[in-house]
């Protein structure tokens, strides 16, 4: 055997030696930093502006850090904002904005998966032609079928409620979700399908009893991407909604967009700031799971 | 002793069952993705085509026209701005999201520190609703009072970045917000991608010498095919409907420099009462989509199967 | 040592020969993957009790013919029978199967309890009979202790016994094995043979068993159907595959190593002989397949082990001198490579055999082992 | 009975105003629902649009009276308000008459007008013009000689914001400061095109060519953004709407002192009378008819219309009320008014579509230098000559 | 037949044992993944030209200790030689190393020549050289026909070689092979087997080999490492391994089927022998390591295929009786189950032989094929 003699000083030994500041480290996060920078901008502007009184923003420099830092515009935001003759701000259409995104969320994410579920897993006759349809259906822009759909909804006796509406999501989100939905099921081992079949489990057994369980992470995807949307949807909601079932964007946009009169950037922020963390919440709970559920579904394409 | 004999043959001949309810479950299950596709999406279309021949205003009305729409879209400037700017925001934003949200992905692949906070903060604008997001950009970007002035305020007094008030360039300057608020969610899905490379691919190139960005853009990318193409649908639908960003950042100006036609379409027929030139644009809109999509939906959905 | 064409017939008598009414039965199959087809008129019949294993190379068709029996896959025509029954067009779970998969395909959330108890349940079987079915199970396949756990907790082999485990419970007539060893590594392989053999033995249900292991095929298998795009070459004993090969592909796949072949002609006369360059093989003692003995173009097979040397082959009635040209020594057995008649050819020693590259010696074989193939079709003569 | 109310106030002091509805008409025993949503026509129309699809049409809204709402009255969907108007003699108090005109279709009356807002003024910075040592000028030529002196100070003459209706808004008021209110009214009331392809319209579109030179300097987007450099002497003056006014309050800035109000440019002292007018659906039931009818004659009463407009900053729509209270720059108006000196506006007269192509003309004449005054021209009466 | 000590020094002399500069040089390597001590002390030499096979079961550390040698993981301790230079620090591209991967991992979207040339312009090679090399990696591996195609269009044995000649064309001192053939199926396996074997004879490379294939490593190996948690427990030649396994691990572990086990006593005396249950088995001849022949607790072990059976039995100095339980024909070899010492054992007995379940034979075996085992510490007496 090879003698192990005492070891040379000089001589490379043990774990290679790492720099902390190596030109390689510097040039990536400096790059990361950089780019976080780019990122995080609007939303320092956001913050520091949302901070101000409007006197200090009238002075110009967006900028600047609050010379005298004032929550006022986020409680008005949130709670004395007026929208017509309602002033009690953003607070006003929160439930509603809850009311709206749960059934939605679920209803599009459920009628999605299965979708994706039939057609990777129990392909029939031109279910393909239907899914080409339906993924081209993302492509249209939805102004153009606000009217036919407004039609649509009240031959089904479903104008201005909440279900409406909730079919309207449900609508809109489909060729996406079940494009995601659809990948992610074909990626997942085939022989458990069959085994299950093997087992005398239907349709629904193995969705609810197989793919569900082990699903998670893209229904927690498709959740984020559910939850963002809806949730900061105005033209739907208030299109086939009525005034008391306005979610909070409208609000946002009421308090955002007046056309005419004095045009409070410190409470836009902060209302925008409010609205936005919803969705924030949901991205910082769940990011890893993001991460692993989108694997699944995008990488079969 | 060859193949075992068969004898007597069997009396029950079972038929086969009738086709339509073979799979009936999953038949049922996709009720309702089948109305959607049919009455909703091919419903609105053909709904919009019809209508686009008419002279509808207010109202959609079934008086035909002719083409009588679509010569005036087609002799409309703004339109054809319209037109032009989304090939270029589209092949901007389609090259610069994919490159951008790649080379985010990789690098957050580095196995770096902090992983996690440079994720969320690169995926933060997809969260935040353009309205205002829209106006701070356009402060940001403002001569008057944003990086150019903060910039010729440390002494730069040459500096000029205006992108949101020079109508060369403020397609750009919109694409600026775009891929601000767009490309982290490219960015999560292409780190996705990445995590489902094989390890050993990686080794092998290391061990062959090649560098890492070599890596990543002779093999890494190229095997990354399905990826690409899950985040192309994301991005190009949002590119053919690309609206508000306009609307919140410049309104189609400076001029009519940043006009896109989603806004031709929603502009046409809710604020200047002519539905019929909305639907003619939208269809215009629509047909130039199939006839890209057609032949790559067919590849990618129609043709192939599962396997 | 002799071979007399007796014991061989003996090791092939244990087949159930009797094929009265048999377990499943697959008339006329086809199926296509749209233009392709992959099973092309296929029949065959699986006695009850019978361990029939499908054995071929990759993409041949194996887990197709298995899919369509576990009604997996729709046909394109024929039928196909399970107990008598026709069940060409009923769900999986009606028809009395059980199948076990090369990747386990255990549910990955439900513990080992949970995934014996779920096809019961999905059938609605009484809770009490659902334990006590569960509890038998995990008897005969010693996972007791495991109930609990869920998949991820397990070793390969243990997931293995739960697949197969969730087919036991299920009290089916016939169980279908795609692969089910082919993850594992060699030694659990071994092991897990032995434990379905003794399975089977214990069970007495119809198997049907898919693999592309030769040595699980011949251990295994009352009978091999061996299959090739998917057609089904030869049918039959593995004594009977192994000795009597129908034809030079059934020959060349099975034997691991695997058969050599020599090109020449068949010589007849008052002493039949194969001619091969300048080498010269008595034939007498070769039992031919019907009259096929006439002269011609022809392959002759024998197997690496099957060649003699030493004293052996200097008794033989065919021998001469070769020249060693690689050793390989694989522990219990060295593999020889030498030429004969111009052809590289395998010899298979005793694994203490002291020979080195270069040596020369004496190798011959008996005509009884060898097997002839006409060259043009390639069928046994 | 409860109401459901459409309209777009939902600034701080359009809120207020509206508060002023909600309060008198509740204080008759119904109720106003407010369905207040924000944005122009653009985003309420589809809205309302859809509701009266969809079956379950608001029970009134606001609209811009005029052509917009005729297509809906046309296909009978709006409430004849004609047996309440000759009741309580609209005719007769409202004034300019013209406004009631605009609710009128077949000699049928559909809409309630509520206020005048008028686009003629022109707002002018005391501050710049001082730094630039000039004098504020008193007319638009007046200003136009000064524009250099304010350039020379670093000052952006003239502020203008990048959105649609700015640019061909401030177009309108120049044509009818420069080319005169018959000719504005021949081009766009009786849609002839030669007098909008002639010389008066030439004049026109040079001024603004100028105007247009003068403003390319100012980088800002939204019409307050503009206002506000007027209210900080960046730029020397605005052509803007009377709501611009609320601005220079909000500022602390008053009337003559800080800032200058210029109707009609100083050269022709005429504001149309744009404003705004309540719709109201048709509905089965009876009782919300009633109810509807009653806010309807409510929304033209005295008193609601004082407390509405001062809050408006608006001017109402009676020439019999007395608005004491109102500031300098609305009294300047309110003089005008009384003269008779005006104007319809042009969403009274012109289609939606047509505005919307002068908009898109008028914007991209204004942001792009190259487009010379004659071709703007051209295709000016050229779209003219299309309208209907 | 006779087994003496001297063939079996023989077999074993192959290896170059002369490591004065060895190719490389592993010295007091640890390897930890944070807390888990994967690799610990590790020191291995392997000579210019030689064959090493990394032979253990799943997780032992064997891929670990290759991707350490290839610089591919950072070692947590200790030095890496390969030519004698200390590349513990270097890039996996300057260690004059190429490897090989289970999942070959070649370029997908390359052409063959595209993935065998890449690497080489990566180095900025002159065109022509290019060209030469690859023409020459692919001659040698017989791909040239190939050259034009993509990986997809290519079979597992095609690839693999490719992945091969992505090695061979950079020219390099040191191949390493992660097993490279696990992927493929059992026909392929041997005969990449054997052409990976002509490769090393006509290449002359030094070639470090993990697999967790038994046949591989004992045709293959000029020495073979036993490895186990990260040690490694015996390196020697393969007949070295197979004859005299150092404990009782590497014992069970090579051999297929594998070694049988009897528990029982060393008795030493007059004649020493072996002493479980009932049976007395005879030492004489037994080849003891070094001094340790005491009397102790002890296990015998003796591989299935050194039982003798019939008249060879009889002749052996210990034998006995035996019943059949269970018989396994393999085609070439029929594997026997019977009882000794009231222990299950196997035995390996030729294909054609004619025994049925029931049967009584004559088992026995020459002490010179046994391995003894110390009972607490498992190591070889
Ligand atoms: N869904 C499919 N569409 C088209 N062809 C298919 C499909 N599934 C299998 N095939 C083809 O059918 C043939 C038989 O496949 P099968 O899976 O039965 O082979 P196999 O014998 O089980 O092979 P292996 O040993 O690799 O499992 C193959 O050539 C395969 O390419
Ligand atoms: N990245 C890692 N982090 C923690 N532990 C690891 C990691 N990679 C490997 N290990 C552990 O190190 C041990 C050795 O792994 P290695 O891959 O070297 O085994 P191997 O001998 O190659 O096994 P196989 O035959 O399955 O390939 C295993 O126990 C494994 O769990
Ligand atoms: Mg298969
Ligand atoms: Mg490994």
């Amino acid at each position: 055997m090879a003698d192990t003699t005492a070891q040379n000083g000089s001589e490379p030994w043990g774990p290679k030696p790492r720099k902390r500041f190596s030109r390689k480290n510097i040039m990536l996060y400096g790059t990361l930093l950089m780019v976080s920078i780019y990122y995080a901008l609007p939303l320092y502007v956001m913050i520091v502006t949302s901070l101000k009184g409007m006197p200090e923003i009238r002075m110009g420099n967006v900028f600047g850090p609050p010379m005298e830092i004032t929550f006022e515009p986020w409680v008005k935001a949130w709670a004395e904002a007026c929208t017509g003759i309602n002033c009690d701000g953003l607070s006003r259409g929160f439930w509603n904005s809850v009311r709206i995104l749960v059934p939605s969320v679920i209803l599009s994410i459920a009628v999605a998966s299965v979708n994706g579920y039939a057609l990777a897993n129990w392909k029939f006759k031109g279910a393909d032609v239907f899914f080409t349809i339906l993924i081209l259906g993302a492509f249209i822009p939805y102004q153009v079928m606000i009217y036919p759909i407004v039609i649509l909804l009240r031959e089904l006796g479903l104008y201005g409620g909440l279900w409406g509406l909730v079919l309207v999501h449900t609508i809109f989100g489909m060729p996406i979700l079940t494009l995601l939905f659809r990948n992610y099921f074909t990626a997942m081992p085939e022989e458990l399908f069959k085994a299950a079949r093997v087992d005398g489990a239907g349709f629904w057994g193995i969705y609810f009893r197989i793919m569900l369980p082990m699903s998670l992470p893209i229904f927690v995807v498709a959740m984020i991407l559910q939850v963002t949307g809806i949730w900061n949807d105005f033209l739907f909601g208030v299109i086939y909604t009525k005034p008391d079932l306005y979610p909070m964007t409208v609000q946002l946009n009421n308090i955002v967009n007046s056309v005419q009169g004095v045009k409070e950037y410190n409470v836009n922020m902060a209302a925008t700031l409010l609205t936005g963390l919803v969705p924030l919440v949901i991205y910082f709970a769940s990011g890893k799971l993001f991460v692993r559920g989108i694997a699944a579904g995008a990488v079969k394409g | 002793m060859a193949i075992a004999e068969i004898q007597g043959q069997s009396t029950e001949d079972v038929r086969p069952p009738v086709r339509l309810f073979r799979n009936l479950n999953a038949k049922i299950a996709s009720i309702p993705m089948i109305m959607t596709a049919v009455f909703v999406f091919i419903g609105c279309t053909v709904w919009t085509i019809v209508h686009s021949f008419t002279k509808s205003r207010l109202l959609p009305k079934l008086d035909f026209v002719g083409l009588d729409q679509y010569e005036r879209l087609w002799g409309t400037r703004r339109w054809l701005v319209s037109i032009e700017n989304l090939a270029i925001y589209g092949i901007c934003s389609l090259v610069l999201s994919l490159v951008i949200g790649f080379t985010l992905a990789a690098l957050l692949d580095r196995k770096i520190r902090f992983e996690n906070t440079f994720r969320t903060i690169l995926l933060y604008p997809f969260a935040l609703s353009f309205i205002v997001t829209g106006l701070v950009w356009q402060w940001i970007l403002n001569p008057d009072f944003g990086i150019q002035s903060v910039v010729r305020g440390w002494g730069w007094e040459s500096f000029t970045f205006d992108p949101l008030y020079n109508p060369d360039i403020v397609i750009f300057g919109i694409l600026i917000a775009g891929i601000w608020q767009g490309s982290g969610f490219i960015m999560v899905v292409m780190l996705a991608g990445l995590r489902g490379i094989d390890e050993e691919i990686w080794k092998a190139a290391r061990v062959d010498g090649i560098p890492t960005w070599k890596t990543y853009i002779f093999v890494v990318i190229p095997m990354m095919r399905p990826v690409f193409v899950t985040a192309l649908v994301l991005i190009t639908s949002g590119i053919v409907k690309v609206y508000d960003l306009v609307v919140a950042q410049t309104s189609g100006g400076p001029g009519i420099a940043s006009e896109v036609p989603a806004k031709y379409v929603y502009d046409k027929m809710f604020q200047a009462q002519n539905l019929g030139q909305g639907f003619a644009a939208s269809t215009m809109m629509l047909l130039s989509v199939v006839i890209i999509l057609i032949p790559w939906a067919y590849l990618e959905f129609g043709g192939k199967k599962r396997g | 040592m002799g071979y007399t064409s007796e014991n061989l017939a003996e090791i092939a008598i244990d087949t159930p020969q009797t094929l009265a009414e048999p377990s499943v039965r697959i008339k006329n199959l086809d199926l296509n993957f749209g233009s392709v087809k992959v099973l092309q008129n296929l029949n065959l019949d699986v006695g009850k009790g019978e361990f029939l294993v499908l054995l071929g190379s990759s993409g041949c068709g194996k887990s197709t013919l298995l899919n369509c029996i576990a009604g997996l896959l729709d046909v394109s025509g024929g039928q196909i029978f399970i107990n008598g029954k026709n069940v060409t067009w009923s769900e999986p779970s009606e028809r009395g199967i059980g199948m076990v998969f090369q990747s386990y395909a255990l549910y990955p959330q439900m513990t080992v309890e949970g995934n014996l108890s779920f096809g019961l349940k999905n059938a609605r079987i009484p809770k009490e009979e659902i334990a006590k079915r569960v509890a038998r199970a995990a008897e005969i396949l010693q996972i007791e202790p495991l109930l609990k756990r869920k998949p991820s907790a397990l070793s390969g082999g243990q997931r293995q016994r739960v697949a197969i485990g969730r087919a036991l419970v299920r009290d089916v007539d016939v169980f279908l094995f795609d692969e089910p060893l082919s993850n594992l590594d060699a030694k659990l392989r071994a092991d897990l043979r032995v434990e379905i053999k003794r399975l089977h033995n214990q069970l007495d249900n119809t198997m049907i068993y898919v693999t592309h292991d030769q040595v699980e095929a011949m251990t295994l298998a009352d009978r091999i159907a061996i299959m090739k795009g998917g057609k089904i070459q030869q049918l039959a004993a593995p004594g009977e595959i192994y000795n009597r090969p129908v034809n030079k592909y059934v020959a060349g796949f099975i034997g691991s190593p695997s058969m050599n072949f020599l090109q020449g002609n068949i010589q007849t006369g008052d002493t039949d002989v194969f001619l091969s360059g300048d080498v010269s093989i008595p034939l007498a003692g070769y039992a031919f397949d019907g009259l096929g003995r006439s002269p011609g173009k022809a392959w002759l097979g024998i197997r690496p082990e099957h060649i003699l040397t030493g004293a052996e082959a200097e008794a033989a009635p065919f021998n001469t001198q070769a020249v060693i040209e690689i050793v390989e020594p694989m522990g219990s057995d060295t593999l020889v490579w030498t030429q004969l008649a111009g052809e590289r050819i395998r010899i298979r020693m005793d694994g203490q055999s002291d020979v080195r590259e270069g040596d020369t010696i004496t190798i011959g074989f008996h005509a009884e082992r060898v097997s002839l193939f006409d060259e043009a079709t390639e069928n046994r003569i | 009975t409860e109401l459901e109310v459409t309209h777009w106030w939902t600034s701080g002091g359009e809120a207020a105003a509206v508060a002023e509805f909600a309060k008198a008409f509740n204080a008759t025993g119904h109720t106003w629902k407010d369905g207040a949503i924000a944005g122009s026509g653009g985003v309420a129309r589809p809205i309302i649009i859809s509701r009266i699809l969809g079956g379950d049409p608001m029970h009134a809204t606001q609209l811009n009276h005029g052509r917009q709402a005729e297509e809906l009255v046309e296909a009978g969907l709006m409430l004849d308000l004609t047996d309440v108007a000759e009741a309580e003699g609209w005719r007769d108090i409202v004034h300019p008459t013209s406004l009631l005109d605009s609710c009128t279709v077949d000699g049928k009356i559909y809409c309630v007008p509520v206020n005048i807002h008028s686009w003629q003024w022109m707002w002018l910075s005391h501050k710049a013009f001082a730094d630039a040592g000039v004098d504020v000028p008193s007319n638009w030529d007046e200003f136009v000689a000064a524009a250099p002196a304010l350039e020379a100070a670093g000052k952006i003459p003239l502020a203008m914001g990048q959105q649609p209706w700015q640019s061909s808004g401030a177009f309108g008021v120049l044509t009818v400061a420069i080319a005169g209110p018959d000719a504005w009214l021949e081009v766009n009331a009786n849609k002839n095109a030669e007098v909008a392809a002639g010389p008066e319209y030439a004049k026109v579109f040079q001024a603004a060519a100028a105007a247009r030179a003068m403003a390319a300097n100012s980088n800002v987007q939204d019409w307050n953004q503009a206002t506000n450099l007027v209210i900080t002497g960046q730029a020397g003056g605005q052509i803007m709407g009377d709501w611009a006014q609320g601005e220079f309050q909000v500022a602390g800035q008053v009337a003559g002192v800080d800032y200058t109000c210029l109707p009609g440019l100083g050269v022709n002292e005429v504001i149309s009378t744009g404003g705004d007018a309540f719709y109201f659906p048709k509905n089965d039931d009876p009782e919300i008819t009633k109810a509807q009818k009653e806010l309807a004659s409510l929304m033209l009463s005295k008193e609601v219309q004082v407390a509405f407009n001062l809050k408006k900053g608006s001017l109402p729509v009676r020439g019999d009320i007395d608005l004491s209270a109102a500031n300098d720059c609305m009294k300047k108006g309110l003089d005008i008014l009384a003269k008779g000196n005006i104007l319809p506006d042009g969403n009274q007269v012109l289609s939606a579509d047509t505005t919307g192509q002068i908009e898109d003309l008028m914007v991209e004449f204004w942001n792009d230098p190259s487009i010379t005054a004659e071709d703007a021209q051209a295709r000016y009466a050229e779209i003219i000559a299309s309208a209907d």
